[in-house]
């Protein structure tokens, strides 16, 4: 049985090139490397910004998805690239942040000029420019095994970054996250293997128009989201989310937990939205939100008790993934005609989007005062106002959306999942944003107090901190406050590019 | 009827369950990635039993899953050489084991 | 009756895995890993797929064989290898993991009819191309992209294990990999086995458009032949600097990327390839893809560099 | 024909013996250096009989030529395994005589 097929719409090739340029930037690097590695870098980034622009704007343009099938060969034999509303708002959430920490990584990774080529500014080049091939990639495929291959991609572009200063703990760090990774790809891989032998096709489409209860079905898509959680951090299996993330380089970290533990999250909302046979199971929603509540509820605990400010941090993002976890019973107890245009969706997408500005925008702020004070325990963070007031300024900010406070598109995020489960009456799910909220405010105030507070006698800065740098990290923390001025609605941009199902 | 596909398919379940017990319980990390290449095995013969009794068209087998699994082995290659660079990489620096203490202990000093 | 062999081949097969698992000592574990990886290669043979049991010898057996060994070799001896953690946690693994496999079998007991497959398909577009073996076709036709984003985790791969190159070592060449005591046998292994292997490995590479083979067959024998060279102390591993080295690890994707792009303007696309001449192009990606595994999967046993560049 | 196959049954099942009795030794015997011999000694006898035994059966001339070739490297090859065994044996008993 053939679904309906893609065809290759006009800018079409647009999807390809968002996926390559990073490639060729990568290709360049290694093997021009020999000190260039920043100037190449700085030639991709604009370069794929304005691709992912262009797609959004192509898919605002037509009112449809973007599609590329490539080679002209049909899926489910071949593989085809989409970009629907969805994907398009996430490359472009993509391609801002890694701008951003593109700035922010400006000089801090340039070759000492005694050098023809230093080990951590080629990797990190290199690496970064993989982990955005991977997450177009990621955001773009259509074929379950294709994302596989992203998933795999990404994998291999983010762990290395976990030990980029090769001290003891973060090896550790990155043994322990590539060990997560790889469990959870294999169940991935697993289910993929029982579908195919189900269906014959791995193509989403296909397996949509197919995909009806029974055991194989169920297995995969359980075998499948379980792997994904994995990657995701979502508790109980957050274990090595925590110290990889702490232990990497600020603009790292930001981009690991901004972006990196996202993709996954998508691909689990792809495969209960747009694969499993609808109405989806009620028990299995349950479960998922269930599991958010106490990634809620017990990392801000543990992120309340940290001593170290990126630990704190990486905690944080935890709890804050936790939330996009609540999204499926909500969609599914909405009255809304379709998943899209249900305010739980919209809530869940701007809370990942929101999150990723804001997390971003806080790990940048947490490298900044580490590099000024020479440390980043937070019982000693004394005098940071003085020495670096915009990031303790942006760290601020960045912090209205973690907890929850107007203005910011945390705030808007979790009104909509509040006015959503409220409508929906699950009130754990209420009872947990609220204890959610005032949790992050404690820990994100305890931060704040101490940097607001004078600074101790002998109180000297470490670094000088170029301006460009901390204004990278500022212009996060303000898209992430006027994503606090969005209209509290579904986004109509959000659905387009979506199959209708009730 | 059981057919050599589906013989095959029970062995893919039994290198999987095996695989899985030993990535859970060995404390040491090499024996961890051993155990994860053989329930990456089963997961590839898995795919080869589904390919086995797609054989049509003048094929003796579905092409399709046999490439993918092709493509899996490499990948999972790859991971091994990581894993196996990493964990060399952590007894040089002085620990040998990844169960150590919890990360909330941990000194993550300043970047 | 006819099922006799199969069974018994499995039953090995998960004995061995089970001794894998079990055994205390890790040098036996990785023995039996390579055991496994062989009796699987005649597996797939059985399930009528010899292009994936020439890739399950040669890189699931061999190259991951010889990598875990090396490991083992460079990891110090822990006398408590295989403490087993709580009764209870035993006894949950062990419920979680018959689970799953009991799940698995139970789909594997219950086949759709008819058979879910894409084989016809595949069958369907084959005469455009001009190549007699459907997995290269998949490989590098319909399912090139997947071909090529593979390749770059190679690299990437790569790229991961070099950062853990401590930094003033960063440009130097791996750890040798020539073993503690010199022996004339392997050394005239070395000498009279590359010419042979190359010839086979390329012989791997050109029939794999045809026939069984292809790419990376063609590429791990290619490797094995280069670390068989470094193992006698013929060759050191290169330093990771070199130019040459870095433009053979890149050749590969690049090639393929030049293949891809090139759709563009004489085809249809990106990754599409003019009918007249798709078996050329194909041979010629072919070709670049399998001369940069050899080298990377060479690279990736070496190791991340343990000496300053001279 | 039938002549050609019944030497082929012979051959391949001759080979098959050695195999067996290489097998047994491997488990049986007491030490390593014994042990390889029984192994090695098997290997060569058995695996000639299987591809003298195939020969006659391969359609052209190249298929019979990669026949000898498998045979020749493989014989290449257990040699030098050989040979390596038998001089780590030597290593671990200088090392410690009482082994």
């Amino acid at each position: 049985m053939m679904p309906a097929g893609y065809a290759t719409s006009e800018g079409g090739a647009l999807l390809v090139i968002a996926v390559m340029l990073p490639i060729v930037g990568m290709i360049a690097i290694f093997a021009l490397g020999l000190r260039r590695a920043e100037r190449i870098a700085f030639i991709i980034l604009p370069g794929g910004l304005l691709i992912a622009l262009a797609i959004a704007a192509e898919v605002a343009r037509t009112g449809a998805a973007v599609t590329y099938v490539l080679g002209g060969w049909q899926p489910p034999l071949g593989i085809a690239l989409q970009a629907d509303g969805l994907s398009a708002t996430l490359m472009v959430l993509t391609a801002l942040i890694l701008c951003a920490v593109g700035l922010f990584a400006r000089g801090t990774f340039s070759t000492p000029p005694d050098m023809s080529e230093a080990r951590r500014p080629m990797v990190f080049w290199t690496l970064m420019l993989g982990l955005w091939s991977a997450l177009n990639t990621v955001f773009l495929g259509q074929d379950l095994f294709n994302l596989f291959v992203a998933l795999e991609f990404l994998t291999f572009s983010a762990v290395p970054l976990v030990c980029l200063d090769g001290r003891r703990e973060t090896v550790q760090a990155a043994l322990r996250y590539l060990l997560f990774a790889l469990i959870g790809s294999v169940f991935y891989l697993l289910g993929a293997a029982l579908l195919y032998g189900a269906y014959g096709t791995l193509d989403m489409a296909g397996l949509r128009l197919q995909a009806h209860y029974n055991p194989a079905t169920s297995v995969a898509l359980g075998l499948m989201i379980v792997g994904l959680m994995a990657k995701a951090a979502l508790f109980p299996l957050h274990l090595w989310l925590p110290p990889a993330h702490a232990g990497a380089p600020a603009a790292a970290s930001a981009v690991l937990s901004a972006l990196v533990v996202k993709a996954p999250f998508f691909l689990i909302l792809r495969l209960w939205f747009d694969v499993a046979p609808q109405p989806g199971n009620q028990l299995a929603a349950q479960m998922l939100a269930w599991l958010g509540i106490f990634s809620i509820v017990f990392c801000s605990i543990i992120a309340l008790r940290q001593v170290r400010l990126k630990l704190m941090i990486a905690y944080s993002t935890v709890a804050q993934i936790g939330y996009l976890f609540l999204v499926f019973p909500l969609v599914m107890a909405s009255d809304a005609p379709s998943a899209w245009q249900s305010i739980g969706w919209t809530g869940g997408v701007l809370q990942l989007v929101s999150h990723a500005l804001a997390k971003a925008s806080m790990f940048l702020a947490a490298g900044l005062i580490a590099e000024a004070l020479g440390h980043d325990r937070i019982d000693n963070l004394n005098g940071a106002v003085t020495a670096v007031p915009i990031s303790v300024a942006a760290f601020g900010l960045a912090g209205l959306s973690l907890m929850g406070l107007p203005p910011s598109g945390g705030f808007v995020a979790k009104l909509m999942l509040l006015t959503a489960a409220t409508e929906t009456a699950n009130w754990w799910i209420v009872a947990a944003i609220l204890v959610g909220g005032i949790l992050a405010a404690s820990y994100v105030f305890r931060v704040l107090g101490r940097a607001m507070a004078a600074p101790k006698i002998g109180f000297k800065t470490l670094a000088h901190i170029p301006l460009h740098r901390e204004l990278a990290v500022l212009g996060l923390a303000i898209s992430a406050v006027v994503l606090g001025f969005v209209p509290l609605q579904p986004f109509a941009f959000l659905g387009i590019g979506r199959v209708g199902l009730p | 009827m059981i057919g050599t596909a589906t013989v095959y398919g029970l062995c893919a379940s039994g290198l999987v369950a095996i695989g899985l017990y030993g990535l859970v319980l060995h404390p040491t990390p090499l024996r961890k990635v051993i155990a994860f290449n053989l329930l990456g095995s089963g997961t590839f013969v898995l795919f080869g039993v589904a390919a086995r009794r797609g054989g049509a068209a003048g094929f003796l087998a579905d092409p399709v899953p046999q490439a993918m699994v092709i493509t899996g082995i490499v990948v999972a290659f790859a991971s091994t050489a990581l894993a196996v660079a990493l964990l060399l990489r952590l007894q040089e620096t002085g620990a040998s084991s990844i169960e150590t203490t919890p990360p909330e202990q941990q000194d993550n000093g300043a970047s | 009756m006819t099922l006799l062999p199969d069974l018994a081949l499995v039953l090995l097969i998960l004995t061995a895995a089970v001794w894998t698992v079990a055994v205390r000592d890790r040098r036996d574990a990785v023995i039996g890993f390579i055991v496994v990886g062989l009796l699987l290669s005649l597996a797939w043979v059985r399930l009528n797929a010899v292009d994936v049991a020439l890739t399950e010898a040669a890189i699931g057996g061999g190259a991951t064989g010889l990598l875990l060994l090396r490991a083992c070799a460079r990891l110090v001896p822990r006398p408590a290898e295989s403490v087993l953690p709580h009764p209870a946690m035993r006894i949950l693994t062990v419920l979680l993991c018959s689970a799953i496999a009991a799940g698995l079998a139970a789909i594997v007991l219950m086949p759709v009819e008819p058979p879910a497959t894409l084989a016809p398909e595949a069958a369907a577009s084959m005469g455009e191309l001009g190549l007699g073996n459907p997995i290269t076709v998949v490989l590098l036709a319909y399912r090139a992209l997947d071909t090529l984003l593979e390749k770059v985790v190679l690299v990437l791969a790569l790229i991961g294990v070099w950062t853990l190159t401590p930094d003033q070592f960063w440009g130097g060449a791996p750890a040798s990999l020539r073993a503690q005591q010199s022996s004339g046998a392997l050394t005239l292994l070395a000498q009279v086995l590359p010419p042979v292997g190359v010839v086979i490995g390329v012989y791997l590479i050109w029939n794999g458009a045809d026939h069984p083979g292809g790419t990376f067959q063609g590429g791990t024998v290619l490797a094995a032949m280069w670390l068989l060279v470094m193992m006698a102390d013929l060759r050191e591993p290169p330093e990771i600097r070199l130019h040459s080295l870095r433009l053979l690890v890149i050749l590969g994707p690049v090639v393929f990327l030049v293949a891809g792009f090139a759709g563009f303007w004489i085809a249809n696309g990106f990754l599409s390839y003019p009918p007249a001449f798709a078996k050329p192009i194909i041979v010629i990606v072919e070709a670049a893809l399998a001369l940069s595994i050899a080298v990377i999967l060479g690279m990736l046993v070496a190791g991340p560099a343990a000496r300053a560049p001279r | 024909m039938i002549l050609v196959d019944i030497f082929t049954m012979a051959a391949v099942g001759a080979g098959m013996f050695f195999f067996l009795a290489g097998t047994v030794g491997l488990l049986r015997f007491p030490d390593t250096l014994s042990r390889l011999h029984a192994l090695t000694k098997a290997d060569n006898l058995g695996f000639g009989f299987i591809v003298l035994g195939l020969l006659p059966q391969s359609p052209d001339v190249l298929s019979g030529l990669k026949l000898v070739v498998v045979w020749l490297l493989v014989q290449l090859a257990a040699a030098t395994a050989g040979q390596l065994i038998a001089q780590f044996v030597g290593l671990e008993r200088r090392r410690d005589p009482a082994a």
